[in-house]
């Protein structure tokens, strides 16, 4: 294992956290965790089940107080009192519930808190066609945007929730698992969207259990386990066995038993 | 790719393949008609029970239906409406208020007192009336947001606390006659809109309407989207000033519209516009159907709340002053008796949704008359008080019926 | 708990001459309990004996709460219960608990037939009064709405029997008839504007309001249906509330019944403390009233009084039961000084 | 691997390493601390809220702490607290009955009739009378699962058509006294457990208790799970016996238990036993939770929607009936007043969600108590009724507040 | 595209739909879709974001109503009325938005609606038990079965969704993106898993957006285009692009495109 300054690249750090601990109840979701994001870099935090992933997302985004820990961002010490702060430091996050109003339409979910205005009064006709704008960079396949998003696909939903995450102005952008429900062409669409995100000088958090995304996107790689930081990984020096080891703690699993089955199989 | 070609002539929302497409007024009849089957026609349903009301009294009695009893379901109407406004906010957030009815009373009281007894000018007392709504609603935002403590029982405990308030402001003399040349008095009784006014605030009305959705019209087709056709905004809008001259015709028979009940439909309208068409509204709405959405989204969540329950407040001492006005006293009894429970009732039969995020402002103004006209229906057949109350309870049960079994016919997954 | 239960083992701080005497009262929306009866009932109390204490409870019109406050004024120690019932008919089970418990019953105000002691102006007799005053000032004939009180309040029944034993002997004749959920003005008032949406108000020429609420309510709807303050047919009410007189001195309202609280307040107040002090009663109390039996239970039976324009100064300005300051404020004053009260 | 070594020791259930372990009483009391601050420790604060309470009153009054006063306190609450348990299953489910006053006054009222007017044995009139409950209930069920009227609404027209239909079967003589040598009159008023037997029950039902606490032990241990330390155990059965024992003790001083409050609190322990440990209950709390998740799982669901509502009308006819026999007589006002209110307020104030999923048959028999409690002491205390509705509000909210604020202390992502 | 009798591998058919159609509102979800399962086959439902496939299997579950079309259940036409009813025909099956009651824990939710029973009462103490055997399967990583599921993690919730698929005795089991929120030890275990369900003659229908899991674990491969049936493939001959190109319903889309632009990058 090795610390962030050897394998940071270049660029400023935006988001750094130190110590992190936090506990539900009986459960121990985060124990002293450290993270560092800089500008125009892709930092995929990857690990098992309940690692405590999400947990570190809400956190920075200000959804959960942590019990113990730092919080830096832009150099500077915070306390993200609330996701309202967290947004207007710069901080968009898509959640890996989603966090969507069943009750509203799509239009209305996409500029929820950001609407577009004339006067006093929402403006309905720019938002819906900014909206179908960003679903079409998206590739989204949304029939209507004047539907529930009750009423929506999994998919659709996710696609709505990434697309909200470009309203706005970030700085730092942190996906949770954005690409689990997409279909093929999405996926492609938001790795895509996460590569021009670097390009425009933000840092990025995504978290995924897909190695082969995680590899094709991320400049660096940190692993979770069971709340803990287990190890760190500049992207070119991973090999999916390595990281598949460092997320299950041991380096015979299920998945390389696995992987050895099928080449055995169809090789 | 073929997909463009077309995709160019057809606006950006009716691209997609899957959706049925209605153009012509056959379709539109259609998509109509399905729509009220899967229950998404809003109050439609509503308004067909109070249909089946209107007939069913104006069979056991015809006067039911005269200009006269039209005017005064509207006049008495308009106070607890008022009230029921307030109560589709809080609702809208999936809270309650069942201290509007104490509330009422004591604003009411607060006001009386000050006018009768201290010799205060009129719009002094009906400022602090008003202000002790204020001061109540946010009294409870506090409670709510920082304290946590359930709106059903700081309300609960706000109705019980404001009741002895009002025995203790109306002191040992009981009831408070107001001034018959007061402002309050002849609003709520005496001011009737004149033929000619209110033939011209119906063509207002229809105009506003109609120019709007004009104006919306272009903009969508300037932005690229679909927009409806403008033969179906002119027949709405001809609907509208058919619809709204006749009644205007028919109420001008006796002695036409009162304010207090223009007075409660602008207030409806302006709460309307304020829900669908400004940011506070969207965000009340966000809140209600997902709080922890909302807040993550950057919504100030607590200070919907606070807005919300001093608005409640609010419009509850609005409708107590008013009511007291159409009483022309102010008494002990004052908003304690059923004015919770109808103001409720009201709002939830107009459709608003009891578990937060659905309903509309109108869902109060529907709500109510239809209890009022129960009640005006029963008290013109003039039956025995046990048959009064179980004709109440049945004919609500009829009117709400309608709504659910239309409702229920949308094939889904069961009670959705 | 020290101290907590002392009460049952005889009074407090060794004052084992201290007598509890429980006054129980059945509502609080209309102002005479708690203005009138208790702080009267409570001085008489104290000027006739020192060491006696009066406990009081009022039911806020639920018959439950008042068995359970009768259960308090027996865990109280009280040895004289006073009790104005939410519903007389059903009150037996309290007496009896109270007789059970070694207290004797004074059913004050409204009758109880398993008490020991009654002392009213009684419920009938209040209707038929309302119903004579206004069958005379309508010339025994015309016709008239009914508002009786609320149908789930036992005293209401009485009050309508009352006046139906007039009115249906007399030559006027009931158009309508209405049962007041609540006695409240606001039902009242849109019962008899509804009314007005099917008989022309011409043809109501009179109207029995069984109390002042309604009669405030009534007089709403008839004003606000057009009628002219001075040309409302006349109309009646009960409890001369404050606000009941200055309409009848305005005018807009006929009668009510006004019952000179004191002295029942008084003899109840007499009579308590010599049951609680173990002397004799007497066939007649010192406040002048006569003993009689109604019902099979001893009784001190006291006369309404109809108030009208022409009485006002001799009965409730008279009795002190209001200040001239406060019935004759603002419009009010011009028709207090045609009366002659200044 | 290392781990499986470990595993074999240590519980199923104990294996992950994330759990902060409690092991002896140090722990435990920390675990409780933090459970407490984290406001999963269901109803202690509202119990700390009836503290505060009963401190309060005794203060100012000695008598409120009485043997006598809180025999009667307890007799007082079971009727309604029997109509509150119909409640907490209503709203388990995420409805409402507001109709439980009438229907409970109804079934009196039936009951008086055949027994005093028609001359039926008492059996069958108080049969007649649950009967009444359970066709009300079932109706209501038929309205729900059939026609998908909300139950805010058909509760709103059963509130007020009962209540004309007491009136009907009343007829005009009203008021109905029952006979005092009648079971219902001498079980509600008259009947008190015995010193002796009161303890006997007393020392049954820690060792029932205990018994089955033990058992659970065994079970646990032989299927590998992890089981509380019998110390533990025994201690608490002690502190049950302690508790129980002392109360027992004082209520002798004065009647005793009344049979009537034994009865309820059997009531509500086998409500408790059924919703927490059969299917029934289980799929009770599915519903209100997650009333789509519980259909895909198979649940019928509008067989649990018909045994609830014909469960919560049963136990208001049931209550209905009691609180007869305890007043001696049947009248127009029988649950007209503020039953309903207080009966859900019972429920709520208890600790049980107005949405549905979350609440316990003790929370009806907490949230009464609270109420009681209350009543009881300004009723000794003696002040104006303003001033009596005031302290009421402000000791209501007092109770909860304490609730609340400790459920907000808990870190999380704020009104969770 | 071939129809489904020359493709059907050995075995009885269980399960088979003609002509299903299913419209919501203005949006017609699924047109004249057919599909058929035999038993010990596992059917691949792959397409876009909103193409129907959970809509299919909602039809199938009995949540939805088609409004029209036949489902064949083990030779017999079925109307399924209810879920209830489609759990009694043997109809086991995961959502996609899972479906579990947030405020009972998750022994309560694994066995609901199929408690087991001492005498009157729920025998929680064998059900736990059961529990823990069952998510050990899944390598689940779940700290206690004794906490509401709504404090699980994303995958945690799923697991135990895809868990209660294993109690009682179903004859088709339908998976609707089993693996989206899991980490690869689970995703791995539950591929295993629906192998075990293959060889002990199940029918079992799998959505998943993965194609690697779908030619990994499945026989044949039906896809779904914007709500009609778009191609349908024996796994071994449908290539990843293939797959993709059905899906989009292009051969060049985004994640060709992507493909390409990686290979050239890494190569
Ligand atoms: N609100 C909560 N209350 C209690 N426990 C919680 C809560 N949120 C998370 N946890 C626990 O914390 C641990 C970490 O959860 P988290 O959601 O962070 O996992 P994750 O890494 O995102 O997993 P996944 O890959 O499944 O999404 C889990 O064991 C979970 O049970
Ligand atoms: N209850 C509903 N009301 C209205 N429209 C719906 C409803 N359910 C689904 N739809 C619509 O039907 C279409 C198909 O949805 P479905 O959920 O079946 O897609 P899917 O293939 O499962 O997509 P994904 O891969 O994103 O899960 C979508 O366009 C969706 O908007
Ligand atoms: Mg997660
Ligand atoms: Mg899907």
């Amino acid at each position: 294992m090795s610390t962030s300054d050897t394998l940071a690249p270049a660029g400023e750090s935006v988001l750094s956290l130190a110590g992190v601990t936090k506990r539900f109840g009986a459960v121990q979701a985060l124990t002293d965790v450290h993270l560092e994001v800089r500008a125009g870099e892709v930092v995929a935090l990857v690990g098992d089940n309940g690692a405590g992933k999400s947990t570190l997302v809400k956190v920075i985004a200000g959804v959960y107080t942590p019990d113990a820990g730092d919080i830096n961002f832009a150099g500077k010490k915070i306390t993200v009192s609330g996701p309202a702060e967290a947004q207007s430091l710069g901080i968009a996050t898509v959640f890996q519930d989603l966090a969507l109003c069943d009750n509203l339409d799509v239009v209305a979910n996409l500029f929820l808190g950001q609407e577009k205005r004339v006067g006093p009064f929402i403006d309905e006709v720019a938002m819906e066609q900014e909206s179908w704008r960003l679903l079409k960079t998206l590739s989204a396949k949304i029939p209507s945007v004047r539907i529930p998003i009750a009423s929506l696909s999994g998919g659709q939903r996710q696609t709505v929730a990434i697309a909200r995450s470009l309203v706005g102005k970030p700085k730092v952008v942190m996906l949770d698992e954005p690409t689990a429900a997409l279909g093929v062409a999405q996926t492609a669409e938001v790795l895509n969207l996460i590569e021009r995100l670097r390009e425009t000088g933000l840092g990025v958090i995504l978290i995924s259990h897909n190695m082969a995304d995680v590899q094709a996107v991320a400049d660096r790689i940190v692993v979770l386990r069971l709340g803990r930081n287990a190890a760190e990984f500049k992207v070119e020096e991973a090999s999916t066995e390595d990281l598949v080891a460092a997320i299950t703690g041991a380096s015979d699993n299920v998945v390389s038993a696995r992987a050895q089955r099928e080449g055995g199989h169809h090789g | 790719m073929a997909d463009d070609v077309t995709q160019a002539a057809v606006a950006a929302d009716l691209a997609d393949e899957r959706l049925i497409r209605s153009q012509g007024p056959r379709d539109m009849l259609r998509t109509t008609w399905n729509r009220l089957k899967s229950g998404e026609l809003g109050s439609l349903p509503v308004v067909l029970g109070l249909i089946v009301i209107a007939v069913g009294f104006y069979a056991a009695e015809p006067r039911f239906l005269s200009s006269r009893s039209i005017v005064s379901i509207t006049q008495f109407a308009a106070p607890i409406g008022i009230i029921a406004l307030g109560i589709v906010l809080v609702l809208l957030l999936g809270e309650i208020d069942l201290s509007v009815g104490s509330v009422s009373g004591l604003a009411a009281a607060c006001a009386a007192v000050l006018m009768v007894e201290k010799g205060q000018s009129e719009v002094v007392a009906i400022l602090a009336g008003i202000m002790v709504g204020v001061a109540i609603g946010a009294f409870y935002a506090f409670l709510n947001t920082r304290l946590g403590v359930p709106s059903f029982v700081f309300s609960l405990a706000g109705l019980l606390g404001f009741q002895g308030a009002l025995l203790y402001v109306l002191g040992r003399n009981g009831t408070i006659n107001l001034p018959s040349d007061s402002f309050l008095v002849q609003f709520t009784r005496f001011e009737f809109v004149s033929p000619v006014l209110s033939y011209v605030l119906v063509l207002a009305i229809v105009l506003v309407y109609a120019g709007s959705q004009l104006w919306a019209i272009r903009q969508r087709k300037a932005a690229g989207l679909s927009a409806p056709a403008m033969g179906v905004v002119l027949a709405k809008a001809g609907a509208l000033l058919v619809g709204l001259g006749a009644a205007t015709y028919y109420v001008n028979i006796d002695r036409g519209w009162t304010y207090l009940w223009v007075f409660f439909a602008l207030l409806v309208v302006i709460m309307d516009l304020a829900l669908r068409r400004t940011r506070w509204g969207r965000h009340v709405f966000a809140v209600g159907g997902n709080e922890e959405a909302a807040r993550r989204s950057g919504i100030k969540v607590d200070r919907i709340y606070v807005s919300v329950f001093a608005l409640c407040s609010t419009f509850a001492a609005l409708g107590g002053l008013l009511a007291a006005g159409l009483q022309t006293s102010v008494s002990q009894a004052s908003g304690t008796t059923d004015t919770n429970l109808t103001a409720i009732a009201a709002a939830v039969i107009g459709g608003t949704s009891l578990f937060g995020g659905r309903g509309s402002a109108y869902s109060a103004m529907l709500g109510i008359i239809v209890l009022q006209a129960i009640q005006t229906g029963l008290n013109l057949v003039g039956v025995d008080s046990s048959v009064r109350f179980m004709v109440t309870g049945a004919v609500l049960l009829l009117a709400v019926a309608i709504d659910s079994i239309s409702r229920r016919a949308r094939a889904s997954s069961g009670r959705g | 708990a020290c101290g907590a239960n002392e009460a049952q083992t005889g009074g407090e701080d060794g004052a084992s001459e201290s007598q509890v005497i429980a006054l129980l009262l059945p509502e609080s929306k209309t102002t005479r309990y708690e203005t009138f009866d208790r702080p009267l009932f409570e001085d008489k109390v104290a000027e006739l004996c020192e060491e006696c204490e009066v406990v009081y409870y009022n039911a806020d019109q639920d018959e439950a709460k008042q068995t359970q406050q009768v259960d308090a004024a027996i865990s109280e120690g009280a040895s004289v219960i006073v009790l104005d019932p939410v519903n007389g008919a059903g009150a037996g089970g309290m007496v009896q608990s109270a007789q059970d418990a070694g207290a004797q019953v004074i059913a004050y105000d409204r009758l109880i037939k398993e008490a020991d002691y009654y002392m009213s102006f009684d419920n009938e007799t209040v209707g038929k009064m309302q119903a004579e005053a206004l069958v005379e000032a309508m010339g025994d004939k015309g016709n008239i709405l009914m508002l009786n009180g609320a149908p789930s309040d036992p005293n209401a029944a009485q009050f309508k029997a009352g006046a139906h034993s007039v009115l249906d002997e007399s030559g006027v004749k009931i158009l309508e008839e209405y049962d007041n959920p609540d006695w409240s003005p606001e039902n009242a008032q849109s019962f008899v504007t509804d009314m007005l949406s099917k008989y022309d108000a011409s043809e109501i020429q009179g109207v029995y309001a069984a109390n002042d609420g309604q009669a405030g309510g009534v007089v709403a709807a008839l004003t606000g249906g057009g009628v002219a303050k001075d040309a409302l047919p006349p109309i009646t009410g009960q409890d001369a509330e404050l606000a009941a007189i200055q309409r009848i001195l305005a005018g807009e309202q006929a009668m009510t019944i006004y019952k000179p609280i004191p002295i029942e307040a008084e003899t109840a107040a007499e009579v308590a403390v010599k049951l609680a002090q173990g002397e004799d009663i007497g066939d007649t109390s010192d406040t002048g009233i006569d003993q009689t039996e109604y019902e099979g239970v001893t009784s001190y039976i006291f006369t309404p009084i109809v108030v009208t324009k022409d009485n006002v100064k001799d009965t409730v300005i008279a009795d002190g039961f209001y200040e001239t300051s406060d019935v004759c404020t603002g419009e009010y004053a011009k028709a207090c000084e045609a009366a002659g009260i200044s």
